[in-house]
């Protein structure tokens, strides 16, 4: 039964990616990706992946599809009317020729890769030695923290060239105050944040807390706060600070700093770079994923909600 | 202490650069005086290596600089001939050049590439294995290009632009052919003569034209020598030093090299790679001396003269004779002398008269001279004139020629200076015996600078009398180039 | 060898990669190409995911990696939409880039 | 090295150092008094130095050449250094309102070191060296005047006189590799005569000499050039420069061995010289030209000796002498005769009737009149000149007196002055005497390789019938006042000149095509257009490249293509 | 505290630091230059098999860092590099010279993160540890050219995100397969399988985006043109080496096996054409910025040509290849340092507009010169010693083609170098303006004679690049602690 039911759920993520990448209207193809990257958190589900799952919706569909429809609103109103113009027959077919013998190659070689367990059975026996349980975020925070930690610098550096773009004269601005334009969404947003902000907080904490044993994790509720900002300021609940702001600042480079902090401590205490001291692994590892968490939330919803902008979206918020 | 010696040789000139580089144009008067003084200490350097080589010792420095290949600087007595020719006639040239520039612009520039060739021309003359020889040659093509556009007009520009394309080309050939060779007999090290016999004959004859094609260019072989005359365009010191010494020999030199330590006296002769060569020198000597008669610019005559004089001494090494190698050997110094006192003399003559073709010449006699005089002892040097370095050379080259079996060449010889008569003797008859037409008359030695001027070109001239008289004498060109010959190649 | 779960989704990630990368030529608008390419990163983890499929669970090891590659996939995500947006609005005012509206040599 | 021996070396450098004093600012007054000083060493070495004895300077030139005296030498030399010294106490008086001092005594010296110089030479070099500063340093004398007459004589001067240096730079060559490699003239000479040499290296030695010597063809710059020099100058052109052509052929040609085929085609060119440069003479007007015509004619008489003597082997002992002998008495009469046209344009009446006396007695000697050292010469010449040769120079004394005649004809008038000053009287008296007894004194000095036993009066006088006819005819000619044809001063000159223009016009035609040919303009537009096409390739290429489509599409192909190639790699 | 991790970490902290100080984050550079200059040599200087896992966990799990030959050289010229940038940087985005303040605060971040990244990247032997360096640089690349062009930066954007996603493709299929991404465990599994094929073939096709061969370098000209002169040179000096030195890790020691004849040769080919393609389209190209940065598009190509030589025959070749690779780093970022001042000085951004600056910036000349003669490969500079080991290496083997690419390649260079050269010593007259800091020239003039230095260098060079080199060790591959 239940490769039926994965049969289905393939064919629906198929279908939705089909639509998401080929429907004519901007709007329309994002909205259908999101549904697309909940189709896909549970194709996670189905294979037993649930912090995967977690980031996939959280991340994949929720930041990214939020980051997306905001740039179309904007690009609208920059007057992009975001049409789809037709690419010329030929290189249409060619592109397609290309990749389906691409996709029937790769295919063909997923074929003859037998699925299974590779290093499962690797990180099993060292688990305890951190004390936790959850082997992803071991994995994670442990064996791979490395990239980890790489990574974390990999989106602040993002952060920062795409706030390294907006022109001298708007740096000063708040980021977008993007409040409803029309009255009756933005009450309905502000009632839906009064309501969400107290739970998103709670889920967040209780992810960090849950993920060393069971799925959760740093990233996880990094992206649930995210969302809740991203939510509060559209409702105009909550002024997101300028990124020279020092409280912006701080809220971003608490996670890198203090894993970087962690990883130099473990080296100069005569172990090796990112080498847990043995004993405190647990204790390191949980603050380690706080601070991440709280960067992640604001460095994501900072990135979704994206530069300030001078343009007409403040100058028609404060004449309306 | 030997070791050192070569290196002292080649740290002089870059120190030298360097402060002239770095000294601003007020303080000329020391860059002058710098320049001199590290001209002497070569020359006295150069004085103890005479002295070392003499004894017979071996001065070398050797260091590992690419893997499998060394950069090995010896001081063999061939390199010695072509060293003591380019010290010396720098720290003529030096003397000429500050009074001929007095005070223009850019002139630390100037010197500073002007210390740079010298260290590339040394370094051609003292390289001990191929590869050594390669980046000295690559670096006197860099050294010289900002010397060619000093003035930075159009056409010097232009001359630069023709000269960069001609050498990049004929180096890309030389390291083509170089590398080709050690593939197949290893690293080559000049006087340990590789044995080439296992390898293809084609082969080594198509490397051989490529190294021969590739100095070609240098020593302004026929095909290749279209730079030579665009490269009148720099200033005359330029055209003196480099154009009619350093560079154009280190082709010539580049090529006894390849013939004499590379190849090898037998494997030239089995391949019989001789004989064309020596065609196609005497078809550029031929070719020079016939262009430089159709020439009306005096420097452009000069040039073509050039082209044609050093093909004498790839005709020399080509003949693979004993007396054939001593007159191309001693050419090498002969010419030097001869020619660098004729574009000092022409420079001479168009810095303080104006003098540029060979119209305005007219009367220069009367009033610069000293250096007509100069002008007149080198032209007639160059035409063979007997007591003169050009009839010993010529008539070395004529012998050797005989000696080995040639005697078409006695012929070019004679064809030869017979036009070197009809392009040089008109200007000395012009400049002596016609009245002043255009141009000023000044008077020549109006100040300190123009001692400085004429002086060397009259050091050369007398040194181009006392070649050829004292020729016999042991420690002269003649003496030396036999002393080569007889120990270095024809055991 | 009869087709695996784990097959059934590591396939499914293989076409997503194909359609992604097809959309990503065929569409001309960069906001289309940043979905096409969001498309063909969530097919690969879900390949990486599929392959690593066992009867006791995904492996934590590819779980690790997919999240790492997600983190990172939206972060160029968001820069993306935002450069878009940026070159909408000052419509690249600063510097003509070469190779567009050069005159020719 | 006895102190004699260092004569030599001395008389050629004592005229250098002259040379050189005469560039030092200093010494320019007592310049011209100086000029007869220079041949005194060569004239007391002539008399005092050992002969056969080599001075040698190792260091010099080639290593191991010198200066060595042979008997021959020294009767040249002597001749030389006494023509010299009276040419330069003429000088002194006839340069004193000169235009050019300093350039007349410069070269002067150097002329007189390289003419003292090439009888001395024991080497290749050495001779080469003496015999190019005589050459190309008599230039400047001949276009001393600066006039364009003599300028273009000049030119002419110097394009033969360079293309017989090389000519004889070449034979040069040729002959020391048959010495393979020696460079003693001697050594050269034996290893001429020893070995069968292809008649090349000679010759190029005998068209080098020939152009000094004035040999027929190649005679064209004689008459042209001496004539254009000063007096004094042309009296030394004459009479001693010439000369050393003549004794290069001497030294030179391998007299012992027989050469058929060159002796003959010398001796055929030597004696056509004789009389058709006589005949040519009487043609002149100016007297110096006659007088270079009259050069001519004798030299061409002495190679035609020299050629008979080749062609049939006599060795070279008895030439020597002879042709010695006779160029010693030609040379100073010739100088007497060229000096008393400077003396005849000075002196009117009385004066002048003496000096057209001493002028006649010494052309009568030339001609070859009886009792008279000319006579004996000529006897002495003919008995190495074989059967044939004998007769043809008996009869030259016919046209050689006829010249002759002509000269004393146009001998220029005074202008002015009555007394013709000292300094040029007695130079030229006592050249006519000398060249009336030196030989006398030489004949008795080298009895034992010439034994000329006069024959009696009678024979004599009937012998001299050639000069009796000439003496009558130029009575004639006198009597009747007839007048002879006039010819331009150089008959072949006058030739050549013209083909030499055509072919300079048709040389520069040829180089300005070919310039034109090569004009980098040309060329330039042609790649141009060429160019232009594959251009806009490249830019569409480009633009591909930055496209859209090209960023997944051709990483694409790369991977796939890439795959390919591992596979069946 | 091994050098090996501190190379990473610092950088890090020092962009935290930068992002800290906002404004006053410039002067940082006085610090993180000599300390990282200092780190880089005490790693050259590490015994020869110096390497160990980040935080203890073993193969195959944790991430192997490794010191090897490569690695040393090319972390030793980025460290050089950078740091000689940065402080030109310190000039080029100090208020005074009128750089607008984002750009300020927003350079010194990315410029420490691609530091980082390029380090990382180096160092370790995890492929996607590799990645998310590659991200970190490519990101860096992206914020960077972003301050020149925004459309060359959303091109070069896309291309990245393209080479990323097929480089992921690649290490996902080789982690399903073999359950590992190390690549000395994976030089000891590996086998000619569909599926190791299709990984190595779409990896490389991805790592070709990134270093910008000749089909698919579409995206470097406008970016590296446009991009203000420390970025241009960070972009074509270090951005490009690392997915070059990726290729390297993966066709010389991964899947040395299976790396066919003719699949070398097709990269071979592709630098050859590179060669070809960017000098032709330098010549012709009328801006500076332009000229330079196709000319980085040609000298990539001289690495790629390098490929099959190394494959013959790796003792020759490879320190030719890795020798080449540095010396370029170091010329090229110093000549576009110069380019940036001399475009400074001169009234317009074309080649025509350099007219006199030799008199007038004597040393920026000088410095552009002697990046020049390296980049053109005369000698006496390191671009020399490079061309002349691999013409050794391509005429040992007999591969005259790529013999002749090497030595025309080294001919067009000197066409179109010498054009800008030409005209800066042209005209005494010249409507330049001296420059008012002239200590602002030190940096490329610095780096310039690095480039030169380097050619006297070439054994020591030699023995540094083949420590640790697959082929020196024979069968003990990756020698893990």
């Amino acid at each position: 039964m239940s490769a039926a039911f994965d049969i289905l759920l393939c064919l629906m993520i198929l279908a939705t990616a089909g639509i998401a990448l080929f429907v004519r209207g901007a709007f329309a193809a994002i909205a259908f990706f999101i549904a697309f990257g909940n189709l896909l958190g549970l194709a996670w589900l189905a294979l037993g992946a649930v912090n995967v799952a977690l980031a996939e919706i959280a991340v994949g569909a929720g930041v990214t599809g939020v980051a997306l429809i905001l740039a179309c609103s904007r690009l609208f109103e920059l007057g992009d009317n975001l049409a789809d113009v037709r690419t010329p027959l030929a290189s249409r077919l060619g592109s397609a020729a290309l990749c389906l013998g691409f996709t029937v190659m790769l295919a063909g070689v997923v074929l003859t890769i037998p699925p299974g367990d590779r290093l499962s059975k690797v990180v099993a026996p060292l688990l305890p030695g951190l004390g936790i349980e959850n082997p992803v975020t071991g994995v994670l925070l442990a064996f791979r923290g490395y990239d980890t930690l790489l990574e974390t610098f990999v989106l602040l550096g993002a952060l920062v060239a795409a706030w390294s773009l907006t022109p001298d004269a708007s740096r000063r601005l708040p980021p977008t105050t993007m409040v409803m334009t029309d009255p009756t969404s933005r009450i309905v947003a502000e009632a839906f944040t009064r309501l969400l902000a107290p739970a998103a907080l709670i889920i967040a904490a209780y992810l960090v807390w849950v993920g060393s044993d069971l799925p959760g994790g740093a990233f996880q509720a990094g992206a649930v706060l995210a969302g809740a900002l991203v939510v509060a300021t559209l409702g105009g609940v909550v002024v997101l600070p300028r990124l020279d702001s020092l409280a912006a600042r701080i809220a971003l480079m608490v996670g890198p700093l203090t894993f970087l902090a962690i990883g130099l401590a473990g080296a100069a205490l005569g172990g090796r770079f990112l080498a847990y001291p043995d004993g405190l692994e647990k204790t390191l590892i949980v603050t380690i994923e706080y601070a991440l968490a709280i960067s992640i939330a604001a460095g994501l919803a900072l990135l979704a909600i994206g530069p300030p902008q001078p343009m007409p979206n403040n100058a028609r918020a404060d004449a309306r | 202490m030997n070791a050192l010696v070569p290196l002292l040789l080649m740290f002089l000139p870059l120190i030298a650069a360097v402060i002239s580089f770095a000294l601003p144009e007020r303080l000329a008067v020391w860059r002058n005086a710098f320049n001199i003084l590290f001209a002497f200490v070569k020359l006295l350097l150069i004085g103890y290596l005479l002295r070392e080589v003499e004894a017979g010792r071996s001065v070398e420095w050797r260091y590992e600089f690419l893997p499998g290949h060394d950069f090995l600087l010896r001081v063999d007595s061939l390199a010695l001939l072509f060293v003591t020719l380019s010290v010396f006639l720098w720290l003529i040239t030096t003397i000429y050049a500050i009074a001929y520039f007095g005070r223009g612009p850019n002139l630390a520039r100037f010197f500073g590439f002007f210390n740079l060739c010298v260290l590339a021309a040394t370094g051609v003359a003292i390289s001990g294995t191929a590869i050594t020889f390669f980046l000295f040659y690559e670096l006197l093509t860099l050294a010289t290009w900002p010397l060619i556009v000093h003035r930075g007009d159009e056409k010097s520009l232009r001359a630069g632009r023709i000269y960069l394309t001609y050498t990049l080309a004929g180096s890309a050939a030389l390291l083509a052919g170089i590398l080709w060779l050690k593939a197949l007999v290893g690293p080559i090290e000049f006087t340990v003569p590789p044995d080439l016999g296992e390898v293809s004959p084609i082969a080594l004859t198509l490397i051989f034209i490529l190294c021969v094609g590739g100095l070609g260019v240098k020593a302004a072989l026929v095909p290749f020598h279209g730079w030579l005359p665009e490269a009148m365009a720099a200033p005359a010191p330029v055209s003196a030093l480099l154009h009619a010494v350093a560079v154009v020999k280190a082709g010539a030199f580049g090529i006894v090299r390849i013939i004499y330590d590379v190849y090898g006296v037998d494997t030239v002769a089995a391949l019989n790679l001789g004989l064309p060569l020596a065609a196609l020198a005497s078809v550029t000597i031929l070719y020079g001396s016939l262009r430089a008669l159709m020439q009306s610019d005096l420097k452009r005559r000069l040039a073509y003269s050039t082209v044609s004089q050093v093909s004498y001494i790839i005709l020399g090494a080509s003949l693979v004779g004993p007396y054939a190698v001593i007159g191309g050997l001693v050419h090498l110094v002969h010419q030097g002398v001869m020619k660098i006192t004729l574009f000092m003399c022409a420079g001479a003559l168009a810095n303080r008269m104006g003098i540029k073709t060979i119209a305005d010449i007219n009367g220069a006699g009367r009033s610069m001279p000293v250096t007509m005089f100069a002008f007149t002892i080198a032209a007639l040097g160059m035409i063979g004139f007997p007591p003169l370095a050009g009839f010993i050379s010529k008539w070395y080259l004529g012998t050797g020629g005989l000696q080995s079996g040639a005697p078409w060449v006695v012929a070019v010889l004679a064809a030869s200076s017979l036009l070197n008569a009809a392009y040089f003797l008109p200007l000395i008859f012009r400049a002596w015996l016609l009245p002043r037409t255009a141009g000023t008359t000044v008077r020549e030695f109006a100040s300190a600078e123009d001692w400085m001027l004429v002086l060397p070109a009259a050091v050369t001239a007398a040194l181009c009398v006392a070649v050829g008289v004292m020729a016999a004498w042991a420690f002269s060109p003649l003496g030396w180039a036999t002393r080569i010959a007889e120990t270095g190649y024809l055991q | 060898m009869l087709v695996e779960g784990g097959h059934v989704f590591a396939v499914t990630g293989a076409v997503l990669a194909g359609l992604g990368f097809y959309s990503f030529l065929v569409k001309r608008h960069p906001i289309r190409q940043l979905l096409a390419a969001n498309v063909v990163g969530a097919g690969v983890f879900l390949m990486l995911g599929g392959l690593g499929r066992s009867p006791g669970g995904a492996d934590p090891f590819a779980q690790a990696l997919v999240i790492t590659g997600i983190v990172i996939a939206v972060a160029l995500s968001a820069l993306g939409a935002a450069m878009v947006v940026r070159l909408a609005a000052c419509g690249d005012k600063d510097e003509a880039p070469l190779g567009e509206k050069r005159e020719g040599p | 090295m006895t102190s004699e021996s260092l004569l030599l070396p001395a008389a050629v450098a004592w005229p250098m150092l002259l040379a050189l004093a005469s560039l030092t600012p200093g010494f320019r007054s007592c310049l011209r008094a100086a000029l007869p000083l220079a041949p005194l060493p060569a004239l007391a070495a002539a008399f005092l130095a050992p002969r056969e004895v080599l001075v040698n300077a190792p260091e010099l030139l080639l290593g191991g050449g010198g200066l060595m005296l042979t008997d021959a030498g020294a009767v040249f030399l002597g001749a030389a250094a006494g023509l010299w010294f009276c040419a330069a106490i003429y000088a002194v008086r006839y340069m004193r309102d000169d235009a050019h001092p300093v350039s007349f005594a410069l070269f002067w010296n150097l002329v007189l070191a390289g003419n003292l110089g090439v009888f001395m030479a024991a080497d290749l070099a050495s001779f080469y060296v003496f015999f190019a500063l005589l050459s190309l340093m008599a230039y400047p004398l001949v276009i001393h005047d600066r006039k364009p007459a003599s300028l273009r004589a000049g030119t002419v001067y110097i394009v033969l006189a360079v293309i017989g240096e090389t000519a004889l730079l070449v034979g040069f060559m040729l002959a020391a590799h048959v010495a393979d490699g020696a460079i003693m003239i001697e050594e050269v000479r034996a290893a001429l005569t020893a070995s069968p040499t292809q008649p090349a290296t000679l010759w190029f030695l005998i068209v080098g000499f020939g152009i000094k010597a004035g040999l027929m063809p190649l005679h064209v710059w004689l008459p042209v050039a001496h004539p254009a020099a000063p007096t004094p100058a042309s009296a030394v052109l004459s009479g001693a420069i010439v000369k050393a052509g003549i004794f290069g052929l001497l030294m030179f040609l391998p007299l012992g061995a027989t050469f058929e085929m060159v002796g003959s085609v010398l001796a055929f060119l030597g004696f056509a010289g004789l009389f058709a440069a006589a005949l040519l003479g009487l043609a002149q007007t100016n007297a110096k030209t006659v007088l270079a015509y009259s050069t001519v004619s004798q030299m061409g008489l002495i190679v035609g000796v020299i050629g008979v003597a080749q062609a049939a082997g006599t060795p070279a002992a008895s030439v020597l002498a002879a042709v010695a002998l006779y160029a010693l008495h030609h040379g100073l009469a010739k100088g007497a005769l060229f000096l008393g046209v400077g003396l005849a344009q000075h002196t009117t009446g009385a004066w002048r009737w003496l000096v057209v006396m001493v002028l006649a007695a010494v052309a009568l000697s030339v001609a070859g009149l009886p009792l008279t050292a000319g006579a004996m010469v000529k006897e002495v010449i003919k008995e190495p000149a074989g059967a044939l040769g004998a007769s043809l120079i008996g009869v030259s004394s016919l046209t050689s007196g006829l010249i002759l005649a002509r000269y004393l004809f146009v001998l220029p008038a005074s202008a002015t002055q009555t007394r013709p000053p000292l300094m040029l009287l007695a130079p030229t008296v006592a050249l006519a005497v000398a060249a009336l007894c030196a030989p006398w004194m030489v004949l008795t000095w080298s009895a034992a390789t010439i034994d000329y036993e006069p024959s009696d009066l009678l024979s004599q006088v009937v012998d001299a019938w050639p000069l009796g006819f000439a003496l009558i005819l130029a009575g004639i000619v006198v009597l009747l006042r007839l007048k002879c044809p006039t010819l331009p001063e150089g008959d072949l000159l006058f030739l050549m000149r013209q083909g030499l223009l055509g072919a300079n016009a048709t040389l520069r035609r040829v180089g300005r095509f070919a310039q034109a040919m090569a004009t980098p303009v040309a060329r330039e537009q042609r790649t141009k257009q060429r160019g232009a096409a594959w251009l806009n390739y490249l830019d569409s290429l480009e633009r591909a490249a930055q496209g859209q489509a090209a960023i997944g599409g051709l990483l694409l192909l790369v991977a796939a293509a890439l795959g390919a190639a591992l596979l069946y790699g | 505290m091994s050098p090996l991790d501190l190379l990473v970490a610092t950088p890090l902290g020092f962009m935290l630091a930068a992002l800290a100080f906002g404004g006053q984050g410039r002067w940082l550079i006085l610090v993180a230059s000599p300390l990282m200059m200092s780190l880089a040599v005490w790693l050259v200087f590490l015994p020869p098999d110096a390497a160990h896992v980040v935080g203890g966990w073993d193969l195959p799990l944790g991430i192997l860092l490794r010191g090897d030959g490569v690695a040393r050289v090319f972390v030793l010229g980025a460290a050089l590099c950078a740091a000689l940038v940065g402080l030109q940087a310190l000039y080029e985005f100090s208020p005074q010279s009128g750089g607008p303040s984002a750009r300020n605060r927003g350079f010194w971040p990315l410029f420490y993160l691609m530091w980082a990244g390029a380090n990382a990247g180096f160092l370790t032997t995890d492929l996607f540890n590799l990645y998310v360096a590659l991200e970190m640089v490519s990101l860096a690349g992206v914020g960077l050219s972003a301050l020149g062009s925004l459309q060359a930066a959303l091109r070069y954007f896309l291309f990245a995100l393209m080479g990323s996603l097929a480089y992921l493709l690649g290490v996902a299929l080789l982690f399903a397969n073999y359950g590992t991404v190390d690549i000395t465990l994976l030089a000891r599994t590996a086998e000619a399988d569909a599926a190791t094929l299709m990984a190595l073939a779409v990896m490389t096709g991805g790592l070709l985006v990134k270093s910008a061969l000749f089909p698919l370098h579409g995206w470097l000209p406008p970016a590296h043109a446009a991009a203000p002169a420390p970025a241009s040179a960070l972009l074509s000096a270090i951005v490009v080496k690392l997915g070059f030195v990726i290729l390297m890790r993966l066709w010389f020691e991964a899947f040395a096996t299976l790396a066919a004849p003719i699949a070398v040769g097709l990269l071979g080919a592709l630098g050859a054409a590179a060669v070809i393609y960017g000098s032709i389209q330098a010549m012709r190209q009328r801006q500076l910025k332009a000229l330079v940065a196709y000319s980085t598009v040609a000298q990539v190509g001289y690495l790629f040509v390098a490929f099959p030589l190394v494959a013959a025959a790796p003792s020759a070749a490879w320190s030719g290849m890795t020798l080449h690779a540095v010396a370029h780093m170091l010329a090229k970022a110093a000549m576009f340092l110069a380019a940036g001042l001399m475009l400074k000085a001169a009234p317009g951004r074309d080649i025509a507009d350099l007219v006199g600056l030799a008199r007038v910036m004597p040393v920026t000349v000088t410095a552009f010169a002697l990046a020049a003669i390296s980049l053109m490969g005369l000698p006496p500079s390191g671009g020399f010693a490079a061309k002349f080991m691999l013409l050794d290496a391509a005429l040992d083997q007999g591969a005259y083609i790529y013999a002749a690419v090497l030595l025309g390649g080294g001919l067009m260079a000197a066409v179109y170098l010498f054009r800008p050269i030409a005209v800066a010593f042209s005209g005494a007259h010249g409507r330049a303006v001296a420059l008012k800091a002239p200590l602002a020239a030190v940096a490329p003039l610095a780096l310039a004679m690095c480039a030169i230095a380097l050619g006297f260098f070439g054994v020591a060079f030699a023995e540094l690049a083949a420590i640790g080199a697959p082929w020196a060790q024979g069968d003990a591959i990756g020698g893990v602690p």
